[in-house]
């Protein structure tokens, strides 16, 4: 069983040691465009995302992190207006053919948004809406997912004594704590998080940063902030994001350390965003 | 450069203070002015009204002795009459906005569906009197049952059970949606597991004031008849009826003064059920507010 | 045709048809009367005291106006139907195409009251030529002194039940008959309270009513004598109205009654009741009884048909 | 103790078929409910529609688009429904001159002035104003409006345009009152705080920013108002008699096209006579006009819409 | 007649040359302390806001940066439940003596908001708006107006051909130099600028800073910003708050090259936040 609670903790300061060649990329994306109506928000998106690892993506407000991000499960088509050419694979199947059923890919991939948004439902229910929405009913079997979840997304000792109370009596970092471990609910493989931590105090940013460390074991994280820091603290590759288009992609190292490109640079000194 | 002369500025200044104050003094006297009238209102009713209102009165049918007459029947038939209503708005009206919130697409025939809604709510009671009367009563053969004015009065609530539900379900915020269908969820289960939920509040707040507009209304029942006495409780929806405002129309038509203040006692039944039934609805809007 | 019970109902699906003449009814111990809101506080007054005699009757009541009332008559809908008029030609007509035989009863008689303001003292009777005069619609009356010389030079303010009103009805019949028509720039209400607040409110102010609305409004208003048919100037009374001095506005109030439905007992009964009754109900509610021998005969006619 | 959620899960969705075809009912389900209305639109306008034809199969179109006369009773009627629809406007118009100001201006006070405090005691009370049935309205525009309009007025009639008109618009106050409120309280706060860091009082920054910002929300308000009033039924049968009039004349009794048509179904008209067929021909009007103003309402809120 | 067109552009790059000593200080706060109901969120601040210079607020959000800016004018009197206690000092007048009308205070102290608010009404309206509420009515002096404040907010040439059109038509940037045009029309002493361009794009934000460092010649500066680059770039005196008080408040350089905290270090070396 992994749980936060028996794992040693992380150092959160970025390691040096170089990234070793991916051994697999769970997502592939190639000459992605999105458009809400006539605006393209994407330009021709070529893009890698390796397993087991944590992708940061970044840059200034408006770039398109947001719809990137939301392009890979399919949330963006929430957006009425939106047209988009190119393919997205996931695990070598075509996202965006008909055979596969968009829930099948949502299920497979969970999502963290920017703004913790628990339902207004107890902390368990919360948890247990996932599994409980994909057929399963036996109270026992969903008693052991919370508690499961709960530990993994290190808020099981926080709340275990208050179970049933409503879920927004929790605090901000609480609540985006229940969100992930409501998104770990029904297994995901991949975690797409949309600026985790930019609503939370230090704090809790802190926890969130350890616990996606702790989480790349055993899934693939991708991860949008605004906060260059946070992504050399916590991403093993960095994707530099501008204008709808990828100016960078790199291991974030190297990407922080060595940028290819003059723009990538005045985003990380802080020139611009 | 100066453009703006400092002083002018503030010589104009204190005249703007004062008509600042006196305006909101004006426009506090018009929001008491409602209340005001009102409480006068209130005052005649309940001053002819309260030696007539007692248990006996609440358990009495009606009768051509003013100290004996009571309110039962109506009661009775009012209750009846919202319980058909009740379901049935609700249900037909709360499909409706779900229909236009979550699954029309943006077309011609969505547009008509909604400016007919609107349409709707402006149209005149007497009008759904004269539906009701053709469409149930006549055509249909329900007589001048339950189920005939429940059906009419349905009708003329609708549009507002509809705009209050799509109210309810547009308010709740995007990142509800967002989280339920990022778990895997189908449009039906996040609209029942999620929407609905936290929509229940404002619609049911919006349900209880659309009823209490039908519980009070009298030109589309006298239209398709109800009846002026019954000494008997209705048993099913095919009864023959009568309600509150109807009863009281009876009574203010009669000559004998006495019976005009046994109106003003049904009247205060009558508020005392919408004061009851708005209360309701403020402490669900109270109660069950979601703090997004 | 339709039904107020869920067991007739039931009974109209098995029947399959939907026949004007219902035998459905006679299995119901409803009794279902609509008509004349002028008769309705006698019928109520009835059925009030009938229920309270035989637990468990049930008796409802509708106002649907004396013509509205027929309409359900003659669509096999009701039992008994009020009226404050005799039943007109096309209504017979429907009633016959419809194979509805039925009796019409008088049950009780109606003081059609003329009245006027407090402070005026100076009308002391009136003649139905005069009321011809003043309310025709060509007739060029505006004051009192138009009326009468002698009478003040003001405008008279005219109410008058609504036009749709049996009230209406027979007060036109009687003042105009056939021809000439009841001018228009009265003030009409559909409901008299309002009328006796109109002529309370204005000195000048005359209208006409039933004798129920005149008799509790005593002290607000005077009921001007008319002159009869014997050159009497008669005010309307209990007395005068039942004796038929007070004429030509003393109008019987009638009750319509289906023969075929008197086979079922409950409605047999309650007509028997409101038979033996309605004298001393339209007394209790305002109105004038008729002779007791009237109710009698009645009775025996209403036996007769129903086959006792 | 783990178990194996992804495994359960795929089990799971094999005899999930029946929530995929529910996902697919559900929709049509919903579909059906949203027809209903566009039904009820199509039976009104059926209804009338019928009725109407046979109506002006007996009386002109021309007469009753044109006629300055409506007296449908007795040997020589008429159907020029002009009178009903100035009476219509009459009431509409002294209502929108009550509840238009002190509408806005209670909305103004507790959207811009009044503490959060005040703003949850008042708004309930209004909401109760706007709950209470018509006919009570009506026995207080008769018994208390005119009486006291009276002193002001001297030869005021009882029946008059006036009070029922003032209490129609008292009536509509907390409707315009509450949902011009919500237009307002609408108006983003940021736009009030602009206006105040420039050194705006409150009034300013009421009546230059929030009243034109919300001012499709407060024009709708107004055209709702209208509608009811238009609409109003029950306060103008009591109140203003039923004396249809071509006038512009406030202080004279008038009838409006919704009082005609409970008048006639209160009174003795039957089924079948061109009265009867009347009331369908002068709630199509009614109807047209409710139209027109919804789609005026429309076309405004659509025009002023602003979007911040 | 000052234009920012006929100014010579201003390096935005922080400026080494040291501050000289302040020759005025145009608002003086007392151990200043503020509520929203029972939470506080102000402890004691003490601050002197010198005239004719750029002053930034900066520290992670919720720590009151906009409450104590809002506090300058009284605008956060709008929360009712709000309690103060100590003193605030404008040109030596306390701002909160029942002498000194609300409304005065306003006039002389503009104000600028995080998301551009223009009425929804014509650009020229907009502008206007101030001057006409103060009673100006000549419509040629109005006209002039318009015309130095767009100018001086270096958007005139952007709009002089369409300043009857609505002024939801411009761009995010534009919209917020033209808030701060409808602020320069009163001609007010004190410009309060609650993160101007933390909605706005890069070029945008460039434009907005660049206009700053002209305007302080006329007007004195207050302005809030998380962006701590952008502090360093244009301001002259910084100060940091955290959790309602005043850390470290200092000439910019200083505070950045030297901060005297802890906490302050932590912060501007992107530690948290
Ligand atoms: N629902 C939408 N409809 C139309 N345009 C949109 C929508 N959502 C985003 N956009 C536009 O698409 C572009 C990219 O937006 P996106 O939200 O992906 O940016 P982002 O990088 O996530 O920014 P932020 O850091 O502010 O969240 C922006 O220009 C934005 O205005
Ligand atoms: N209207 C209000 N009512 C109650 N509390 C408030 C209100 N406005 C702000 N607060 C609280 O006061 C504290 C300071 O808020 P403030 O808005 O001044 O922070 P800030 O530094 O401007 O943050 P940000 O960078 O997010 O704008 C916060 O804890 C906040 O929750
Ligand atoms: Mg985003
Ligand atoms: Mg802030
Ligand atoms: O209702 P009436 O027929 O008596 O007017």
């Amino acid at each position: 069983m992994n749980t936060a609670t028996d794992r040693k903790p992380v150092s959160i300061i970025k390691t040096n040691e170089p990234i070793k060649e991916e051994t697999k990329t769970i997502y592939m994306v190639n000459n992605f465009n999105l458009w809400y109506g006539e605006n393209q928000a994407l330009y021709e998106v070529n893009m890698g995302i390796p397993m087991n690892k944590v992708t940061a993506i970044i840059g200034p407000s408006g770039c398109g992190k947001s719809t990137f991000i939301k392009a890979l499960n399919r949330m963006v088509e929430l957006v009425p207006s939106v047209k988009m050419t190119g393919t997205i694979k996931y695990n070598d199947n075509d996202i965006f053919s008909s055979k596969y059923k968009v829930e099948d890919l949502r299920t497979s991939v969970g999502m963290v948004f920017q703004n913790p948004n628990p339902f207004p439902k107890s902390i368990y229910e919360n948890v247990i809406y996932g599994p409980k929405t994909h057929g399963i009913k036996r109270k026992k079997i969903l008693d052991e997912i919370a508690e499961k979840s709960l530990k993994e997304a290190a808020l099981w000792d926080e709340v275990k004594d208050r179970l049933h109370e409503n879920a927004f009596g929790l605090s901000g970092g609480q609540q985006q704590r229940l969100c992930i471990a409501r998104c770990l609910a029904i297994e995901p493989d991949v975690i797409l998080m949309d600026e985790p931590t930019s609503a939370l105090d230090p704090i809790s940013t802190t926890k969130i940063e350890e616990l996606v460390q702790n989480l790349k074991k055993d899934y693939s994280i991708v991860i949008v902030t605004h906060n260059m820091q946070q992504a050399a603290r916590i991403s093993d590759k960095t994707a530099f994001f501008l204008n709808g288009e990828v100016i960078e992609y790199n291991n974030t190292d190297e990407l922080f350390s060595n940028p290819n490109d003059k723009r990538t640079e005045d985003y990380i000194t802080g020139r611009f965003g | 450069m100066n453009l703006v002369d400092k002083q002018a500025v503030q010589n104009k200044m204190t005249k703007r203070i004062i008509s600042n104050r006196i305006m909101r003094q004006m426009f506090f006297l018009a929001s008491i002015f409602g209340i005001v009238v009102l409480t006068v209102l209130l005052y005649r009713i309940f001053s002819e009204g309260l030696p007539y209102l007692d248990w006996r009165f609440l358990t009495s049918f009606a009768s051509r002795f003013p100290a004996e007459a009571g309110i039962k029947a109506a009661i009775a038939g009012s209750v009846w009459l919202m319980s058909v209503t009740a379901p049935i708005s609700l249900v037909i009206g709360v499909g409706t906005a779900i229909y236009l919130e979550e699954y029309a697409k943006e077309n011609k025939f969505t547009q008509f569906i909604r400016m007919n809604i609107s349409n709707l709510a402006g149209v005149p009671s007497v009008v759904f009197g004269l539906l009701g009367l053709t469409v149930f009563v006549r055509l249909m053969e329900m007589g001048r049952s339950i189920i005939a004015g429940g059906l009419t009065m349905s009708l003329l609530i609708l549009p507002i059970i509809v705009v209050s539900s799509q109210e309810a379900i547009r308010a709740i915020p995007k990142n509800q949606y967002e989280a339920s269908y990022a778990m895997g969820a189908t449009k039906w289960q996040t609209i029942r597991r999620i929407v609905l939920p936290a929509a229940i509040p404002g619609i049911l707040t919006g349900g209880i004031l659309a009823l209490s507009r039908a519980i009070g209304e009298t030109a589309p029942l006298l239209m398709i008849g109800a009846l002026s006495f019954i000494a008997y409780l209705p048993e099913n929806i095919w009864s023959g009826f009568t309600v509150l405002p109807i009863q009281i129309f009876n009574w203010t038509g009669r000559p004998q003064e006495e019976f005009h203040l046994v109106a003003s006692a049904g009247i205060i039944v009558l508020l005392i059920i919408l004061l009851l039934m708005n209360s309701i609805a403020i402490v669900i809007r109270n109660k069950f507010s979601k703090r997004y | 045709a339709c039904n107020n019970t869920g067991d007739s109902e039931k009974s109209r699906d098995e029947e399959g048809t939907s026949n004007t003449d219902q035998h459905t009814r006679a299995e119901t111990t409803e009794v279902v009367v609509d008509g004349s809101s002028t008769v309705f506080p006698i019928m109520e007054a009835v059925a009030e005291e009938y229920q309270k005699e035989n637990q468990g009757a049930r008796v409802n009541i509708g106002t649907s106006g004396s013509g509205g009332g027929f309409e359900k008559f003659a669509a096999g809908e009701t039992h008994i139907s009020n009226a404050s008029r005799p039943i007109k030609k096309e209504e017979k007509a429907a009633l016959e195409k419809a194979d509805i035989d039925y009796t019409e009863f008088q049950i009780a008689l109606d003081g059609l009251s003329i009245v006027i303001n407090k402070k005026n003292d100076w009308v002391d009777q009136l003649t139905v030529e005069e009321l011809n005069k003043m309310w025709s619609a060509d007739g060029n009356v505006t004051t009192w002194a138009d009326v009468r010389e002698g009478w003040p030079d003001e405008e008279i303010q005219f109410y008058s039940p609504g036009a749709d009103s049996g009230t209406f009805d027979y007060f036109s019949e009687v003042v105009f008959g056939e021809e000439g028509d009841i001018r228009q720039d009265a003030s009409l209400s559909e409901d008299d309270n309002v009328l006796v607040q109109g002529v309370t409110g204005s000195k000048n102010g005359i209208s006409y009513f039933g004798y129920a609305y005149y008799a509790e409004n005593k002290d607000q208003l005077k009921a001007v004598p008319i002159v009869n048919d014997s050159g009497e100037a008669v005010k309307p009374n209990q007395e005068t109205v039942q004796s038929g001095k007070y004429n030509p506005f003393a109008r019987p109030l009638f009750i319509y009654v289906k023969h075929s439905t008197l086979k079922n007992e409950s409605v047999y009964n309650f007509a028997k009741y409101a038979l033996e009754n309605a004298g001393a109900m339209a007394e209790s509610v305002g109105y004038v009884a008729k002779p007791d021998s009237a109710y009698e005969k009645a009775l025996i006619r209403l036996d007769e048909i129903a086959g006792k | 103790m783990t178990v194996n959620v992804k495994e359960i899960m795929n089990e799971k969705k094999l005899n999930q078929h029946f929530l995929r075809i529910l996902e697919k009912v559900v929709p049509v389900f919903f579909l059906l409910c949203a027809i209903i209305s566009v039904l009820t639109t199509i039976g009104i306008i059926l209804t009338l529609l019928v009725e109407t034809i046979t109506f002006f199969n007996r009386v002109s179109f021309g007469e009753f688009i044109t006629g300055t006369e409506w007296w449908p009773f007795g040997e020589n009627a008429s159907y020029g429904i002009l009178p009903l629809i100035s009476g219509t406007l009459l009431i509409t118009g002294i209502a929108m001159i009550v509840a238009l100001p002190i509408g806005l201006a209670s909305a103004i006070y507790l959207s811009e002035f009044a503490s959060p405090k005040v703003r949850k005691v008042v708004k309930p009370v209004l909401e109760v104003l706007a709950g209470i049935p018509t006919i009570v309205y009506g026995f207080f525009a008769l018994t208390f409006v005119t009486p006291i309009l009276q002193l002001v007025i001297d030869d005021l009639p009882i029946f008059n345009a006036l009070s029922p008109g003032i209490v129609v618009g008292i009536m509509i106050i907390p409707m315009i009152a509450s949902l011009s409120e919500d237009a307002m309280s609408s108006v983003p706060n940021h736009m009030r705080e602009g206006a105040l860091a420039l050194g705006s009082t409150r009034l300013e920054v009421a009546l230059k920013v929030v009243v034109p910002a919300a001012l499709s929300g407060i024009i709708g308000s107004f055209l709702l108002g209208i509608s009811r009033a238009i609409g109003e039924t029950m306060i103008v049968s009591v109140a203003a008699g039923s004396t249809p009039k071509l006038t512009t004349d406030v202080t004279e009794s008038i009838q409006t096209m919704t009082s005609y048509i409970v008048q006639v179904t209160l009174g003795d008209a039957s089924y079948g006579s061109t009265i009867y067929y009347s009331i369908y021909a002068v709630g199509m009007t009614l109807f047209v006009f409710t139209l027109i103003m919804n789609l005026l309402s429309q076309y405004i809120s659509s025009r002023f819409k602003e979007d911040y």
